[in-house]
């Protein structure tokens, strides 16, 4: 028999991958997919549920554009068009963008470190699960009429219990809990794997670009998301057992909520632009075969960004009655926060410039990014300053701003990422024709849709209005960016049509289509279950680019049970190995039995007091050790 | 800079698509400042920008000498040449100046905007929902206080200084042509203020999602002369004329024994109902409903008849009149000028 | 896409060439250098940050009293949670001791020390329910009201999540003992240092500020 | 020795799977006729105008006890439209509710109700109801008047401003399901809201 001690000298023979593929396998059938821990399905799934959440947020605009296309028009009614807009921007912000760059982390993190999974891999599925239950629970919401009305930001006292009756506003709330949930453990997730999980030698200095992004984006979401956690948990207060804090009458305050919701909404919007910047830099480096100019200043940037964007979340309450001197305060950090953004931007271009680009559609969608960010971003920095966002605020100026800086700054780079990836995902090529005609499509769109709310945002026109008045003179400008929206839709169905073909039709891709730098690209295309036969050893930052002929390997894992090498934080030196905890069916039961107390919760309140106690069953079975005890090693000398 | 300014905004004055009601056509002090602080900013963008997308296309598309295929292994890891740092730290260090530069524009412009102590004209703003309640509360004896509701005169080239508040949810009350926006705050009263250089009539509208009806609530500036000011100030002060001819005192009867003298007042009359707005001289005023419809006969009977279809959610309901009732109504508020 | 369980290709990647073994390296590990150390220190921080933004909304809410609490408000009487502070901080001792027997491997050190452990949090609620008595007002009075049942809520369900995750300790190193057990138990004691640390600062906002001003 | 332990538990496993599937089509039974309460309880439909039914031309307009028999203008009784027995078109859309707790406050109800505790007029929260607790002697009580001195608001509500109010004077006294009731209002607490007091259903009582 194999002694599990195999002599490390000798390379992987077949035998020992075999039962490494064994012993990282899940159940088969729907029991399986139910219960497995593996990153990969897991991040895959939420990429597809995002996804989906992607398309209904579109058709929810598209909808929109059609209402807007005339002045009185009839095609919905105020209510259902409120209903509309605010669940376009929900679904945009808290079930599309969040967790679809938690999920791209989540997939490529552990990849690019060089591990096999992710720390929790329990926590990870019971994080998708709860996204899952509150994408779910919004939208059958939705579809019977108990869709929020009061926009995605939902201010009080319009959200409160006095002007928003029934049960939508409940609904939005509990939806923002379960997210909140799900981007947290995601967030907890990516860190905790980074500084614990990455391959030896992978020191500080020699962590890929995407990877800092996304620590990056993980450490804003633990600072950030406990606002908004907390704003709702006091709104729900407020309309289900009659507490007071939104109530001004009673002492309470109505710009608190305001104060606490953007203290989490901006650096919201920067958790979706830092990951999209790594993933700029993924392809930037690879589609002009050159390591990124500026390491060093490319992730001091990413680190101000998310510093300094926990210090400008005022500038979204110009309007309000705030004292002048802290506003001008908010206009300085606001301009400033522009700086780390151009930073990078010219040490992209300096890349592109020392390097040999290769035009593929991943290159096509960076461009198109420079052009369309840039833009959102001076809007931006014009929108900083007090006067002049005293005129453009809550108008369809900022509409245009904010689809340009996420759009521009989120969706394409995603897009990029899609086509870049899907060859390591699927092992298929997305076909280059129909991405270009995608790009082209997406790119006229965007601009033929939102150029023009500039202009109608100076003519007056306010956000969230469900007609106008024909003398306003609106009309025309309009009826543009309707048709634009039409473009929008034609280039996304493009995109599925080019996803359903390539998945099993498109051009094998080998291990490395695109002769990447980074490690994902020395696993199979799709990788394997345990992504490495042998954990490699790192020997620089330029990854495979770097690595000498023969690829230096850690031996001495064990192969029956799911080992993980744990290394220190600051040089990725080997410290200890870890025994990951096998597919469990306990996650999905735990994050069932919240998702039973959440919603309950509205209609009776006591009854999220009864669910957390029954959360104690699941949780205690899903720390309950199936395996029996086996021989360990404990050093004798242990950190404190 | 302040000349520069002017110039960039004179340039921009015969751009086609600047229609009247703008905030790009300003004719009040303070839009005239931020028009100007806006041409400012875009032109200086619009450079900026010009110069990185060249610096990309350049990048992009210069001529190599071999494919990127066979880019050597050493090629892909050099560190690039120190022009490229040069040209990169140069670069930032412009940002730097220009965000610096920007910054310091807007709290110039900001502190020549400030809201001043005193105006000519002192005017307490209630934003209720769907509609806005307007106090003239400058004057010290209470029955000279007028109060209006959707349209509101100014004397032209005064300080017009306003306090906001609100019976209900948060609403921003915005002239694009006079000043920028400010929001109306249950439990606040926040200031605002503007000064109409020219004569005009000047639309505003609720720029805070409000509810079902945000759309339809807007208002209504008259910027007039000093004189036209006082006498609509004083005509609106006057009580209603009582009816003479039979035709409106029947549906003076109809107004005061129906559902309309519940929620609307007439002063000099029975009626005394403060949940909607004074009617008064309701024929004098160019719009109702909120800026919805224009004031003639037949759009106030089909908004007293349906108001629900115009302005669904709306507090007025749809009345139940038959149509004998609903001609002498309308005969009767046609004639309170 | 179920990846083939036994894939009889082996990858042609690069040849490999091992330059370290790591079949000798400890498996269970303690303190920061165990991965659920740092998932501990993770949730310490977003809970900590929610207890933070609480007392930010104690503080900005204050602005709006003329008196605080509000004029028929009475102050919270101070016995029963000055009780509660103290039980709370002694009870860090039978912790320490746990975490100590447990670093040195000492099953029924641990084991005793945990029991004594989750008497003492038993105390704790029973003390809190009677605090939620101590603060004079109702949850729906008014805005103060509103605030200080809140914020004691929230800290309460982070005693209630100790206590459970103790019990749940209790019962697994009873039936199922693993060795790992001995890392998670150091863990669950920095979890009880942090919980008994965030409560004195709201100690000293909840219950003596009114005193104060 | 390296030892198999994997896959060992991995066909006890498949019996959970019926289980699971079991509870779950259960429950979704049972959620589709929960979807179906709330599609009711969220509808905003904005009643407009229908041809006016009774075109009376009303008596004095003076707000004072309504008479037992209300005499039009010429003398002749009145033609007062027969109310058929339903719960009124609010009775079950939280909307409407809302709606009949605003007027409830702007037309001054709780002057004489004072938020159904009662004071001058009899209170609306307990379970003796004089002149009957069903939607249509709410209603007519509303519209006719009572003596003893409830006014007549025959002319100046509509019907559907009427149906709102007694939408909602039934949450007073704990008719209807709880997840209806409107929450606390946005000004000084009087009492806890319509949603959190526990009332018990109403009966009839005779008049003193």
């Amino acid at each position: 028999m194999t002694a599990a001690m195999s002599p490390a000298s000798r390379g992987p023979i077949d035998e020992d991958v075999q039962e490494l593929a064994r012993t990282w396998s899940r159940p088969p059938g729907f029991w399986g997919w139910l219960t497995t821990t593996e990153h990969k399905s897991i991040a895959k799934r939420y990429i597809i549920t995002a996804f989906t959440f992607f398309l209904l947020g579109g058709l929810e605009a598209a909808t929109m554009r059609l209402q807007l296309g005339r002045p009185e028009n009839s095609v919905v009614g105020p209510d259902l068009y409120n209903q509309l807009f605010t669940m376009h921007g929900t679904t945009m912000m808290f079930l599309f963008a969040v967790p679809v760059m938690i999920a791209m982390g989540l997939y490529f993190v552990p990849l690019m470190l060089g591990t096999r999974n992710v720390a929790f891999p329990r926590l990870n599925a019971f994080g998708y699960y709860t996204y899952l239950i509150g994408g779910a629970f919004l939208y059958i919401s939705f579809f019977c009429n108990t869709g929020p009305d009061a926009g995605w930001f939902n201010y009080v006292p319009l959200s409160g219990p006095m002007f928003s009756p029934g049960k939508r506003i409940d609904v939005w709330a509990q939806t923002i809990t379960f997210t909140e949930i799900a981007a947290l453990v995601g967030a907890v997730e990516i860190i905790v794997t980074t500084f614990k999980h990455r391959a030896p030698g992978m020191s500080l200095n020699r962590i890929p670009l995407f990877v800092w992004a996304m620590v990056v984006m993980s450490f804003a979401i633990i600072f950030a998301m406990p606002a908004v956690a907390t704003d709702s948990l006091f709104l729900a207060l407020d309309r289900s057992i009659d507490t007071h804090i939104f109530n001004p009458a009673e002492g309470g305050d109505a710009l608190l909520w305001q104060h606490m919701f953007w203290f989490f909404g901006h650096p919201e919007v920067y958790i979706i632009f830092i990951p999209a910047l790594g993933m700029v830099s993924s392809i930037v480096a690879t589609f002009t075969q050159r390591q990124v100019f500026g390491y060093t200043a490319m992730v001091l940037s990413l680190i101000a960004t998310g510093f300094i964007s926990f210090g400008l979340w005022v500038h979204h309450m110009f309007a309000e009655p705030i004292p002048v001197l802290g506003e001008s305060f908010f206009t300085a950090a606001s301009t400033m926060i522009a700086i780390p953004s151009g930073v990078q931007i010219f040490c992209w271009i300096a890349t592109v410039w020392t390097g040999r680009p290769r035009f593929q559609t991943p290159l096509l969608f960076v461009l198109g990014f420079f052009v369309v960010f840039i833009i959102g971003g001076m809007t931006g920095v014009m929108v900083a300053s007090v006067p002049f966002d005293l005129q453009a605020t809550d108008t369809y100026f900022v509409v245009a701003h904010l689809h340009y800086v996420l759009i521009g700054g989120g969706v394409f780079p995603l897009f990029g990422a899609f086509y870049y990836w899907f060859p390591k995902i699927t092992g298929r090529l997305l076909s280059e024709r129909l991405g270009r005609w995608q790009f082209w499509l997406f790119f006229v769109g965007m601009h033929v849709t939102f150029f023009p709310m500039h202009t109608l945002g100076f003519h007056g026109m306010p956000r969230r209005i469900y007609t106008y008045l024909a003398v306003t003179g609106w009309g025309p400008l309009n009826l543009v960016a309707s048709i634009g929206a039409v473009i929008i839709f034609v280039s996304v169905v493009l995109f599925l049509v080019n996803v359903a073909k390539s998945w099993r039709g498109g051009a094998v891709a080998g291990p490395n289509p695109w002769h990447g730098d980074t490690l994902e690209w020395a696993t199979t295309s799709p990788p394997q279950s345990y992504n490495f036969a042998r954990i490699p050893v790192v020997v620089g930052r330029g990854g495979l680019w770097e690595t000498p002929d023969e690829q230096p390997v850690v031996g001495g894992l064990r192969t029956d049970t799911r080992e993980v090498l744990l290394t220190t934080l600051l040089d990725a030196e080997p410290e200890s190995v870890h025994e990951l905890p096998t597919d469990s069916i306990w996650p999905f039961l735990l994050a069932l039995c919240m998702g039973i107390t959440f919603i309950s919760s509205i209609f009776a309140p006591w009854g999220a007091l009864v669910g957390l106690g029954l959360g104690f069953l699941p949780a205690l079975g899903w720390a309950w050790p199936t395996k029996p005890p086996q021989p360990e090693r404990i050093s004798p000398e242990r950190a404190s | 800079m302040n000349s520069f300014c002017l110039v960039m905004a004179a340039l921009a004055q015969p751009l086609p698509w600047i229609g009247e009601h703008s905030a790009l056509d300003p004719s009040g002090t303070a839009s005239k400042h931020v028009a100007s602080l806006w041409w400012a900013m875009f032109w200086t963008s619009l450079v900026v920008y010009v110069i990185v997308m060249i610096a990309l296309g350049y990048a992009a598309f210069r001529r190599r000498t071999n494919a990127p295929a066979d880019a050597t292994s050493s090629e892909r890891l050099t560190p690039a040449p120190r022009s490229v740092h040069l040209t990169v730290g140069i670069a930032t260090g412009v940002t730097v100046l220009i965000l610096f530069i920007v910054v310091v524009t807007d709290f110039f412009t900001a502190r020549a905007i400030a809201t001043p102590a005193t105006g000519a004209v002192h005017i307490k703003i209630i934003a209720r929902q769907w509609w806005w309640y307007a106090v003239y509360s400058g004057d010290t004896v209470p029955q000279q206080q007028l109060s209006v509701a959707n349209e509101i005169h100014v004397p032209v080239g005064k300080p017009i200084v306003f306090t906001l508040t609100s019976r209900d949810v948060i609403h921003s009350f915005w002239v694009p042509n006079l000043n920028g926006k400010t929001d109306a705050v249950p439990g606040y009263e926040s200031n605002a203020w503007f000064r109409a250089d020219t004569p005009g009539v000047y639309r505003g509208q609720c720029a805070e999602f409000c509810g079902l009806e945000h759309a339809k609530m807007a208002f209504t500036i008259v910027a007039e002369s000093e004189e036209q000011y006082n006498k609509w100030y004083q005509a609106q002060l006057a009580p209603a004329v009582p009816t003479t001819d039979s035709l409106r005192s029947q549906g003076e009867r109809v107004f005061m024994t129906g559902t309309c003298s519940s929620c609307h007042a007439i002063r000099g009359t029975g009626a005394g109902g403060t949940l909607g707005p004074e009617l008064t001289h309701l024929a004098s005023q160019r719009t109702i409903a909120a800026g919805t419809l224009q004031n003639t006969p037949d759009n106030l009977a089909r908004w007293i008849l349906d108001a629900q279809r115009i302005k669904p959610g709306a507090a007025m309901p749809s009345q139940e009149l038959s149509s004998r009732d609903l001609n002498v109504l309308v005969a009767y508020l046609e004639g309170l000028r | 896409m179920t990846s083939s369980a036994t894939s009889s290709r082996v990858p042609t990647m690069k040849p490999e060439r091992v330059v370290r073994d790591v079949s000798n390296l400890p498996t269970i590990a303690f303190g920061s250098q165990s991965i659920a150390w740092w998932g501990t220190i993770g949730f310490m921080v977003i809970e900590g940050f929610t207890l933070a933004l609480c007392a930010a909304t104690y503080f900005y809410l204050r602005r709006n009293f003329s008196a605080w609490p509000p004029e028929q408000t009475p102050r919270p009487t101070l016995l029963i949670p000055i009780i509660q502070l103290g039980v709370m901080l002694v009870s860090i001792i039978p912790m320490y001791l746990a975490a100590r027997a447990a670093y040195r491997l000492d099953r029924s050190g641990m084991l005793k020390w945990l029991l004594v452990e989750v008497v003492f949090k038993i105390v704790i609620l029973v003390l809190r329910w009677y605090g939620f008595k101590a603060l004079n007002t109702q949850w729906n009075s008014d805005a103060y009201g509103s605030i200080v049942w809140t914020t004691l809520g929230l800290h309460t369900t982070l005693l209630v999540i100790d206590a459970a995750e103790d019990i749940g300790l209790v019962i697994i190193i009873l039936t199922k003992m693993r060795d790992r057990l001995f890392s998670d138990v150091t863990d669950d004691a920095i979890y009880w240092y942090f919980t008994v640390a965030a409560w004195v600062p709201l100690f000293f906002m909840l219950f003596l500020t009114p005193y104060v001003s | 020795m390296t030892r198999r332990t994997a896959r060992r538990d991995g066909v006890t496993t498949q019996s959970w799977c019926g289980k699971i599937c079991r509870i779950v089509s259960l429950s979704l039974l049972g959620g589709i006729c929960i979807v179906s309460l709330a599609c009711e309880r969220e509808k905003r439909e904005f009643a407009t105008s229908k041809p006016a039914e009774s075109s009376y031309v009303p008596t004095s307009g003076t707000l004072q006890p309504g008479p037992t028999m209300v005499q039009s203008a010429n003398g002749q009784p009145l033609n007062i439209p027969v109310i058929p027995a339903t719960d009124g078109p609010y009775a079950g859309n939280a909307y409407g509710i809302a709606q009949g707790q605003r007027l409830f406050d702007q037309f001054n109800c709780s002057g004489c109700h004072s938020h159904g505790g009662g004071g001058m007029g009899p209170p609306l929260m307990d379970q003796d109801w004089i002149y009957g607790s069903d939607a249509a002697h709410i209603f007519a009580t509303i519209t006719e008047g009572r003596p003893g001195g409830m006014p007549s608001f025959r002319s100046k509500l509509t019907t559907d401003q009427v149906w709102m109010l007694v939408a909602y004077v039934q949450t007073l006294s704990g008719h209807g399901r709880k997840d209806l009731r409107t929450g606390r209002r946005d000004n000084m607490q009087m009492r806890s809201s319509e949603q959190n007091t526990q009332t018990p259903p109403p009966h009839a009582v005779g008049t003193q």
